[in-house]
């Protein structure tokens, strides 16, 4: 089946493009000046000797290397320098899962009025709605996360006393830092959509539908609206991944318990394993997302099934 | 002005649940395991889920813990006999001597690299021990039996209890250890506790849970059947989650905060010691500016120039003008406050006398101009603001030029390190109350001493008080020590800080100290209607 | 001029002689032999036809000769010399001696120059002139394709479709070529404005003696202007004769198809003629049929056809054919 | 033979940004039953516009309908309610586009979207309908139907994308069929396929079909009759033969006059009608046609002519028709064949 | 049969004299691209009043700071966190827009900040523009090897977290307004480079570009003459939607305390200095704030204009 060898090819791909990503960062990582351990100034040379021995840092660059890609190939990402004998793993995974359900609610939420708002000024291009959508769009990417968060925090949160201002645990903590994300993904989502119905609207095919007597809902919802939503996919891919990964902003904000603050505390604390361990995950993460992105591509465009290869 | 309205009314109500604690935490612990390293959030969790052989007592003095009463002190002052009590583990083993020589001796062990090693120190041995020369088993503690604990200093200690209650000092358990391996103490149930609660399995990143230890020896003190311990980053989080009753402690308030909050009538100011300084670079690579701190009199004129006043006042919005280094909470063999016995008062700012001798002083140093000087600061709240204030305080008064590095706390730790600074804000916290945790700093071949500052009559004084068995004396050459330090301008005394929190009312019994742990909730509870 | 007198002048007289050219292009990793193996030679003077449908590979047999695409295998002999071994000052001569002219009269010009920079662009690269003797040059050739110098400093955009490709015209004579490729410079012109192109393009070749090499699938129009008209199929000629022959009398069925399906603007021809309607479509360049290229939609397909390719032969004098039937 | 669709003065403007254009300016005709009528002319003449009016199929805003009426089925479909035109559409009247590349829904199967219009009209269930789709593929000539109706369009060339567009159009039997230059994308041999498919079909289904062209050629092969656009307007209509052998308006000339035939030889220079069409922003008061026409009397630049009957069939709207118009005869080249 | 509108006379029907230049007239006036962009641009209310307010700002970010009581890194530290009231920001007395927690003047330092913010968004959006086109037009116009290999790099560097590479870089290199730009430009050119690579796909085998290689025409002709101009309309849009978000990322940065050195103003260390104050102090916030949301809603308007008038469908 195409579909199936396209899939094995593409994953195999993905699965090169991994390890240069970790080649590159691994050895990007190492132009960082200064020493990987912690309070260095208290220690005595001999320990940061036996510290550094210990992580295999006083070898060669290229055993650090293969010892790492060894490693990776059991799964297993090294431990951290900076938490003491904490398993890479472990500090992703125990903070993903909160910045996940995040993300996913904010992608979902934006998703759905992102869409909404796309479809309807597409289609009366120049109507009110179409304007207060324009305008909510720019407004959306015209403020910064961290002043959305700290606004949504202190009117809903302190406030009015809607929703809890921070802290995680029931649905309701969720809330406030959804809106503070999904922002972004209505503003993008709905000017997406928008510039794509507008250019499916003034297809040809859309003509031919017409002219078969079709009802114009019927026409959007089977021709255009499906048609339109196809580039959508691709930019959803990557946002998808940033949002799960956790925006560190928000995360600060509203005290969350997410992997959004690992990405700059890695490099600040200049803790190796960690940052390969991020990036590992990151990567994995986005390309995978690309990768289900183009499988969906082909699923609902079946033209590219065939023209796969140059992929623009 | 405004906030915290709608808040308001919840604020004070007491919680349901009177035997959960809702607590402020910061950033969340790196390791659990107190043998490696000690940072603040983890010591809050294990000063009060272990017990030592000494706790602190309300006013920081040490009191019996795991150790029956006082311990046999031998006439030349480094001979300590413990005898334990009778207590468990949280799994129900006994607390044994061997516990505490395991853990002391693990350590101070180089291939443990224990970041926090050189505070056992004052043991026989651990310097010698941990810097590889000696084998671990000739480190001076012995456990005589399953209740005695004897150990031996190098010199005599006179604060040698303030460190058995600290966290590197506590007892751990060979067998689990070994059991865990690398893993130990990375999670809460790689660890076992011997305190007033055990940290809950049920914690997890973000929210840390602590849990009556059923094993307790002194169990009948804890009131509190849980302490929910949440990380926290940013300050106004921390003030809303208060503000709405979801915090009984709001942690250090910061900026605009403790303006806002400096009449509030939960407001509370706990014993706190910090000093902060403004280190000149001595060694500084170019050697113009080594050139320029090399001069006393610029020294003094960077030291006229800055208002510590308004410092505090305005920017720091807490704390207290400083013109030495040690804090006044730190107490010495009188048992008062260091700075009632040695009067260093805070620096007046004197821009005119300033200016002169900076004249005078470039002069002196052959140098036709003042070199431009960075000023290194980490960049987490308020440092950038300080530093920012001292810069223009040095154009204003003295006509120099700097510049602002900020940059995060590990970087700033390098550089300071590497010497690759010109002037470095540092702040300082004691480890025990003696002034010698801060005096050591200075020695010319301290670690700590970045600015490479050196002066031959402090270095012998301090090396003197550490083997002085007359504590008198040492009191006495320690404060003289300080005196050399603050007439050489050897670095420039800027503040020492105070905090403010915002606590609860209807939370009773917290004991606060300005050392080892910021507090201890063994005998805390809430108070009922 | 005496007929028999020409033929035998023109004989001598090869300006570009093609030789087995082959242009396979890879895309991905599927191979499109868009032209395999085409043998014609062009005389000098005479306006050489090309007509095949779309995607038989008339273009790029055109790019081929013109250097835009490399040869895969075979040889172009442009006056003698090698074309695709052309280097340095020689192959800067012969961008001049060959030129072309595009299909797409939207699409040919870039739409950020000035006509007078269009124009100018060949004159340019090969430092005919600078300055008013420039702008001068310009002139001349816009009025030499009807236009004028109030069009100078205009846009492509502001132009109609039949004067744009007379713009075009104009860029490829700026160099003063003897050899131009047409790659269907009037398919997508109006009905009512080919005329005026063609009648253009056939002034200049009297007016210059150009040569041509006239790209299209109109055949009614290749006819009309070429001398002889080469057919192609899928990559391969079929078939190369004098114009009159080829029409009078065509020896490829696929000829005759074509010959037959062309609509004729006569309602009582059209009612009378037989078409000869050819099942199915071309097939892809990729996989080409075995044989003869044209046997699965053959009408007279024999046995043979799918199984030896069949040869380019000169049937009669001056025509050629390639095909199963005349061996 | 009855009427089935008459186009009285239809007048369309697009509004854009730059102005009014102004694209079919009063254009008339009517079509007979199981006839076939061709519109020819060059690009942008508003042969599209005014067979896309006839269907309400452009959008407005930016287009509208300035006046006129289309009268079918007794009703005037410039006024009748998007509910009812919906009704129309596909079912009585359908409707083929120019390019099968781009009118087809790249990501439906061409089954589904063969019986969409079915389901719709004629309210079949998705099965009969499925048959019925199977039914008209092998109508128009595609091989292996069944299997074809699971494919998607960018499986079948651009002749097969034609007939399967065809099979849409046709699949509920519609009384009119417009064919919008449905071969001009199409190479010689498939354009031949599917004119004879066309008049194939209509035999058998006997619609009308209004075929819109600039190829005089596929005219002579299928139209009855033949209408000739200018600018917006119809120059001259009449049937087949009175158009190509007695045309009577310069423009039908010159179109006639520039295309060479196979029999004719290259030394009978071609007749190029010069310059090109007027901007619709803004037509030219009297006849369009004047400024590039050999014959242009002041009149011409000052007035539109009227239709003139030559015939019961041939209409011309020309000056030249006028009495006190000089007698011109068209060139040769204009009336050849005979 | 005809009707009579007007009345003929026999003179009407003279031959008219048609110049025959009149043939090849063009109908329309000159427009020039710019022009007819401009038209179009001109007429787009959202964009134009993107324009007006953007301009504001500009003349601010000019006259601003002298306006001010005091610059931008004087300390007053007697009127700290003042807010200000609407008669100040008009009369200009006082300080308009309030002070900031070291009682500096937040008008003069907002206006500054500013000025830091679009100098680095500007800076970095033209080294994004031009690491994007250089590898972008490089890419598509050689193809084939060299666009492989590129293209793969890009997907490479794609992978790798933004704020991974944006906070080694500037570890590494201090943070001042060139590092900065060039941290944001070294993440933000890959897919202004996937976009002109995909447009010079298109273009390279436009007929015009084989013209003018059949000419003669070398690589850097045809590359500059040809593609660049062609690409412009997009590489223009790619700045307008980059700006915003350098503008953007650079707030981010100063978030996370890597931004400019204090007192360094820009928009998002100001914004950062206020971000802790919002509960008491909210015009510290809030004010550079609404400067950033306007000037990105400006770019953001502007941009979408642009695209629209420089969009080829549009063109008529
Ligand atoms: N650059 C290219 N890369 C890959 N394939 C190509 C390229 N150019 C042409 N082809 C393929 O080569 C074949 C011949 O194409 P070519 O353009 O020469 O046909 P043509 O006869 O000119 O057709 P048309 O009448 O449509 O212009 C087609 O199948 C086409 O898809
Ligand atoms: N959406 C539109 N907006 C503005 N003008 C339009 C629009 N659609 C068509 N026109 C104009 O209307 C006129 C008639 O266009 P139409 O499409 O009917 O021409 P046509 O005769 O079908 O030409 P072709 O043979 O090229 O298809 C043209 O001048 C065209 O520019
Ligand atoms: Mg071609
Ligand atoms: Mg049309």
């Amino acid at each position: 089946m195409d579909l199936v060898k396209y899939s094995v090819r593409r994953f195999g791909y993905m699965i090169v493009t991994l390890w240069f990503i970790i080649t590159v960062t691994f050895f990007l990582m190492h132009l960082l000046p200064g020493s990987p351990l912690r309070n260095e100034e208290k220690l005595p040379p001999q320990i940061k000797e036996q510290i550094l021995k210990e992580y295999g840092l006083k070898d060669p660059l290229h055993v650090q290397y293969f010892r790492y890609m060894g490693g990776l190939l059991k799964g297993d990402l090294g431990t951290s320098m900076t938490f003491d004998g904490k398993k890479i793993t472990d500090m992703v995974m125990e903070g993903f899962p909160a910045s996940a359900q995040l993300g996913l609610q904010a992608i979902i939420l934006g998703c759905l009025i992102g869409l909404i708002l796309g479809v309807i000024s597409g289609l009366r291009r120049g109507s009110w709605v179409d304007n207060i959508t324009t305008v909510i769009a720019v407004l959306g990417v015209s403020v910064p996360s961290f002043v959305i968060a700290a606004v949504l925090s202190y009117s809903l949160g302190l406030k009015l006393g809607w929703f809890p201002v921070a802290l995680w645990g029931t649905f309701s903590h969720t809330v406030l830092p959804t809106l503070a994300l999904t922002f972004i993904v209505i503003a993008q989502i709905a000017r997406y959509t928008r510039t794509e119905m507008v250019e499916v609207l003034e297809q040809d095919y859309i003509k031919t539908a017409k002219a078969k007597g079709l009802a114009r809902n019927k026409i959007l919802s089977k021709h255009a609206l499906r048609n339109a939503l196809i580039p959508a996919v691709t930019i959803l891919g990557p946002m998808t991944v940033n949002l799960m990964t956790g925006s560190m902003v928000v995360e600060l904000i509203f005290a969350i318990p997410g992997m959004g603050k690992l990405f700059v505390d890695c490099i600040n604390n200049k803790d190796l394993t960690l940052i390969m361990g991020t990036t590992t995950f990151y990567s994995a993460f986005l390309l995978f997302a690309i990768f289900i992105v183009d499988i969906l591509y082909g699923l609902i465009d079946p033209r590219i099934r065939v023209a796969q290869s140059g992929k623009e | 002005a405004c906030g915290g309205g709608g808040g308001g009314n919840t604020a004070n109500e007491k919680p349901q649940d009177t035997k959960t604690l809702e607590w402020y935490m910061g950033e969340d612990p790196k390791t659990l395991d107190y043998a490696l390293d000690v940072d603040q959030s983890m010591n809050y969790l294990i000063s009060n889920s272990m017990d030592g052989l000494f706790r602190l007592d309300a006013d920081h003095k040490p009191q019996p813990a795991i150790a029956e009463g006082q311990p046999q002190i031998s006439s030349d002052k480094k001979t300590y006999t413990f005898k334990l009590r009778d207590a468990k583990w949280s799994d129900g083993k006994p607390v044994t001597a061997k516990d505490f020589e395991f853990a002391w001796k693990r350590v101070v062990d180089p291939k443990t690299a224990s970041q926090y090693a050189n505070i056992m120190f004052f043991i026989e041995n651990a310097q010698e021990i941990n810097q590889g020369k000696k084998p671990a088993d000739t480190l001076g503690v012995k456990a005589k039996d399953d209740k005695t604990l004897e150990v031996k200093l190098k010199n005599p200690t006179p604060f040698f209890l303030d460190l058995v209650a600290f966290a590197t000092y506590l007892p751990q358990r060979e067998d689990i250890v070994k059991k865990h391996g690398k893993a130990y103490g990375v999670t809460p149930d790689k660890l076992v506790y011997n305190g007033p609660f055990e940290i809950s399995t049920e914690s997890k990143k973000g929210k840390f849970v602590l849990k009556k230890n059923q094993n307790y020896w002194d169990k009948d003190k804890v009131k509190l059947e849980k302490v929910n311990l949440h990380s926290i980053e940013d300050d106004a989080t921390a003030v809303k989650l208060y503000e709405t009753g979801k915090l009984a402690w709001s942690g250090p308030l910061s900026g605009a905060f403790l303006t806002k909050y400096k009449n509030h009538k939960d407001k509370f100011v706990p014993p706190y010691a910090s000093s902060w300084v403004l280190i000149q670079n001595f060694k500084a690579k170019d050697p113009n500016k080594a050139k320029f701190f090399g001069n006393k009199k610029i020294r003094e004129a960077i030291d006229l120039s800055v208002d510590r006043n308004t410092l505090v006042d305005k920017v720091l919005r807490t704390g207290r003008p400083s013109g030495s280094w040690v804090p006044k909470e730190i107490t010495v063999t009188s048992g008062k406050s260091i700075r009632e016995e040695s009067k260093l008062d805070p620096t007046k700012p004197d821009p005119a006398k300033a200016k002169q001798l900076l004249q005078e002083g470039l002069k002196e140093a052959g140098l036709s101009s003042a070199p431009t000087l960075e000023i290194l600061v980490n960049n987490i709240d308020p440092n950038p603001q300080i530093a920012q204030y001292i810069k223009e305080e040095l154009r204003k008064n003295l006509g120099l030029n700097t510049v602002v590095k900020s940059v995060p706390f590990k970087q700033r730790l390098e550089l300071s390190d590497r010497g690759e600074f010109d002037l470095v804000l540092y702040g300082w916290g004691p480890d025990y109350n003696d002034p010698m945790t801060y005096m050591e700093f200075w020695t010319s071949d301290s670690p700590n001493n970045k600015g490479k500052w050196s002066n031959a009559e402090y270095d012998k004084l301090i090396e003197k008080s550490y083997s002085n068995t007359n504590f008198e004396e040492r009191s006495k050459d320690l404060m003289k020590a300080e005196k050399i330090w603050v007439d050489d301008h050897a670095t420039v005394p800027l503040y020492q800080s105070d905090r403010l929190y915002l606590v609860k009312p209807y939370v009773k019994g917290v004991k606060w100290h300005f050392f080892n742990a910021d507090f201890d909730l063994k005998e805390a509870y809430i108070e009922s209607k | 001029m005496n007929a028999e007198q020409t033929k035998t002048k023109k004989q001598e007289d090869i300006i570009l002689d093609v030789q087995n050219l082959k242009k396979h292009f890879k895309v991905g990793r599927q191979l499109v032999q868009a032209v395999d193996g085409v043998t014609f030679q062009v005389r000098r003077g005479e306006t050489l036809g090309l007509v095949g449908e779309s995607g038989c590979g008339k273009s790029t047999v055109g790019r081929t000769l013109i250097r835009l695409y490399s040869a895969t295998d075979g040889k172009v002999l442009f006056n003698d010399k090698d074309v695709h071994a052309l280097r340095g000052a020689n192959l800067k001569q012969f961008h001049r001696k060959m030129q072309m002219i595009f299909q797409d009269p939207y699409a040919s010009l870039n739409p950020r120059m000035k006509v007078l920079d269009i124009i100018a662009e060949g004159i340019d690269i090969h430092g005919l002139s600078q300055g008013e003797e420039r702008r001068n040059r310009v002139i001349e050739l816009l009025e030499t394709v009807g236009l004028n110098r109030s069009h100078l400093e205009r846009y492509p955009h502001e132009f109609s479709g039949g004067q744009r490709q007379r713009i075009g015209i104009a860029r490829a004579l700026a160099v003063e070529p003897d050899f131009i490729i047409a790659d269907e410079p009037i398919s997508a012109l109006d009905v009512s404005i080919q005329a005026q192109v063609v009648n253009l393009m056939k002034r200049l070749q009297t007016e210059r003696g150009l040569t041509y090499l006239f790209i299209a699938h109109d055949l009614s129009m290749v006819k009309y202007i070429s001398d002889r008209v080469g057919v192609m199929y899928l990559g391969n000629l079929v078939e190369l004769a004098d114009s009159n022959t080829l029409y009078d009398e065509p020896l490829h069925p696929y000829t005759e198809a074509l010959l037959s399906a062309v609509p004729i603007p006569d309602p009582n021809v059209a009612k009378t003629r037989e078409r000869i309607i050819l099942e199915g479509d071309v097939p892809s360049p990729i996989n080409p049929p075995s044989g003869c290229r044209f046997r699965t939609r053959c009408p007279k397909v024999k046995d043979i056809c799918s199984q030896v390719v069949p040869e380019w032969k000169e049937i009669k004098e001056n025509h050629w054919v390639a095909c199963h039937l005349y061996s | 033979m009855s009427k089935v669709l008459e186009v009285k003065d239809l007048q369309v403007s697009f509004k854009t940004y730059s102005g009014e254009v102004h694209a079919v300016r009063g254009v008339s005709f009517d079509l007979d039953e199981g006839e076939t009528i061709a519109i020819v002319g060059e690009s942008g003449c508003g042969k599209s516009v005014t067979s896309q009016t006839l269907m309400r199929l452009l959008p407005s805003p930016p287009s509208v309908i300035k006046g006129g009426e289309v009268l079918f089925d007794g009703k005037d479909l410039t006024k009748v309610s998007e509910k009812e035109m919906e009704k129309i559409r596909g079912a009585q009247i359908a409707m083929i586009f120019q390019d099968p590349m781009t009118s087809l829904n790249p990501t439906l199967k061409v089954g589904d979207q063969i019986t969409e219009g079915l389901m719709k009209h004629h309210k079949m269930s998705k099965s009969d309908a499925k048959k019925k789709a199977v039914e008209m593929l092998k109508k128009v000539g595609i091989p292996s139907p069944e299997k074809r109706i699971n494919q998607y369009p960018h499986q079948f060339s651009g002749g097969m994308r034609q007939r399967a567009m065809i099979a849409i159009a046709l699949a509920c039997a519609p009384k009119v069929l417009i064919a919008d230059e449905p071969t001009t994308a199409l190479d010689v041999t498939i354009q031949a396929q599917i004119i004879d498919l066309m008049k194939e079909l209509q035999k058998d289904i006997k619609t009308s079909i209004i075929l819109i062209t600039h190829d005089l050629g596929v005219v002579a092969d299928i139209a009855k009759r033949v209408v000739v656009m200018y600018a917006g307007k119809v120059v001259e209509s009449g049937t087949l033969e009175e158009i190509f052998y007695q045309p009577k308006h310069p423009y039908t000339w010159g179109l006639l006059a520039s295309m060479p035939r196979l029999d004719q030889t290259s030394d009978q220079e071609l007749l190029p009608i010069p310059g090109s069409p007027p901007d619709l922003f803004k037509p030219p008061k009297g006849c369009p046609f004047a400024a590039r026409c050999k014959h242009a009397m002041k009149i011409c630049l000052e007035e539109m002519p009227e239709a003139t009957k030559v015939s019961s069939t041939h209409q011309v709207a020309c000056w030249l028709e006028h009495d006190m118009a000089p007698k011109v005869e068209p060139p040769a080249a204009a009336v050849g064949g005979e | 049969m005809m009707k009579e509108t007007m009345k003929l006379t026999p003179d009407m029907f003279q031959p008219a004299e048609i110049d025959d230049s009149a043939k090849n007239a063009i109908a329309r006036p000159s427009i020039g691209f710019w022009k007819d962009v401009w038209r179009r641009f001109y007429r787009n209310v959202g964009a134009m009043v993107g324009l007006v307010l953007l301009s504001i700002i500009l003349v601010l970010t000019f006259v601003g700071p002298s306006m001010g009581k005091t610059d931008y890194q004087a300390q007053n530290l007697s009127v700290q966190d003042q807010e200000p009231t609407f008669q100040n920001m008009i009369s200009g007395d006082d300080y308009r827009f309030g002070t900031d927690n070291l009682g500096r003047d937040l008008w003069t330092r907002v206006w500054y900040g500013t000025k830091v913010s679009l100098m680095i968004a500007l800076l970095a959006a033209i080294l994004e523009i031009v690491f994007g086109v250089t590898i972008g037009v490089i890419s598509g116009y050689f193809g084939g090897m060299v666009d492989n290999i590129l293209q793969r790099v890009i997907e490479v560097l794609y992978g790798i977290p933004n704020l991974i590479v944006v906070i080694l870089f500037l570890i590494i290199f201090d943070p001042g307004i060139v590092p900065i730009a060039l941290a944001l430009a070294l993440t933000n050119w890959l897919p202004t480079a996937r976009i002109v690579r995909a447009q010079v796909l298109k273009l390279k085998s436009q007929e015009y570009v084989l013209a003018a290689r059949t000419l003669g025409s070398g690589h850097i002709r045809t590359m500059t003459k040809h593609l660049l101009p062609n690409i412009v309309s997009i590489v223009i849009i790619a700045v307008m939607f980059a700006i915003p978000s350098a503008i953007f990322y650079e707030a981010f940065l100063s978030f996370i305390g890597l931004g400019l050195r204090p007192p360094e103003a820009s928009l998002g260390v100001i914004i950062n200095d206020g971000a802790q104050n919002l509960q008491i102090f909210p015009h510290e916030l809030l004010i550079p704030s609404v400067i950033i949301g306007i000037m990105m809603l400006s770019f953001n308007l502007i941009g979408d204009g642009l695209r629209d008038a420089l969009d080829p469908r549009m063109r008529k």
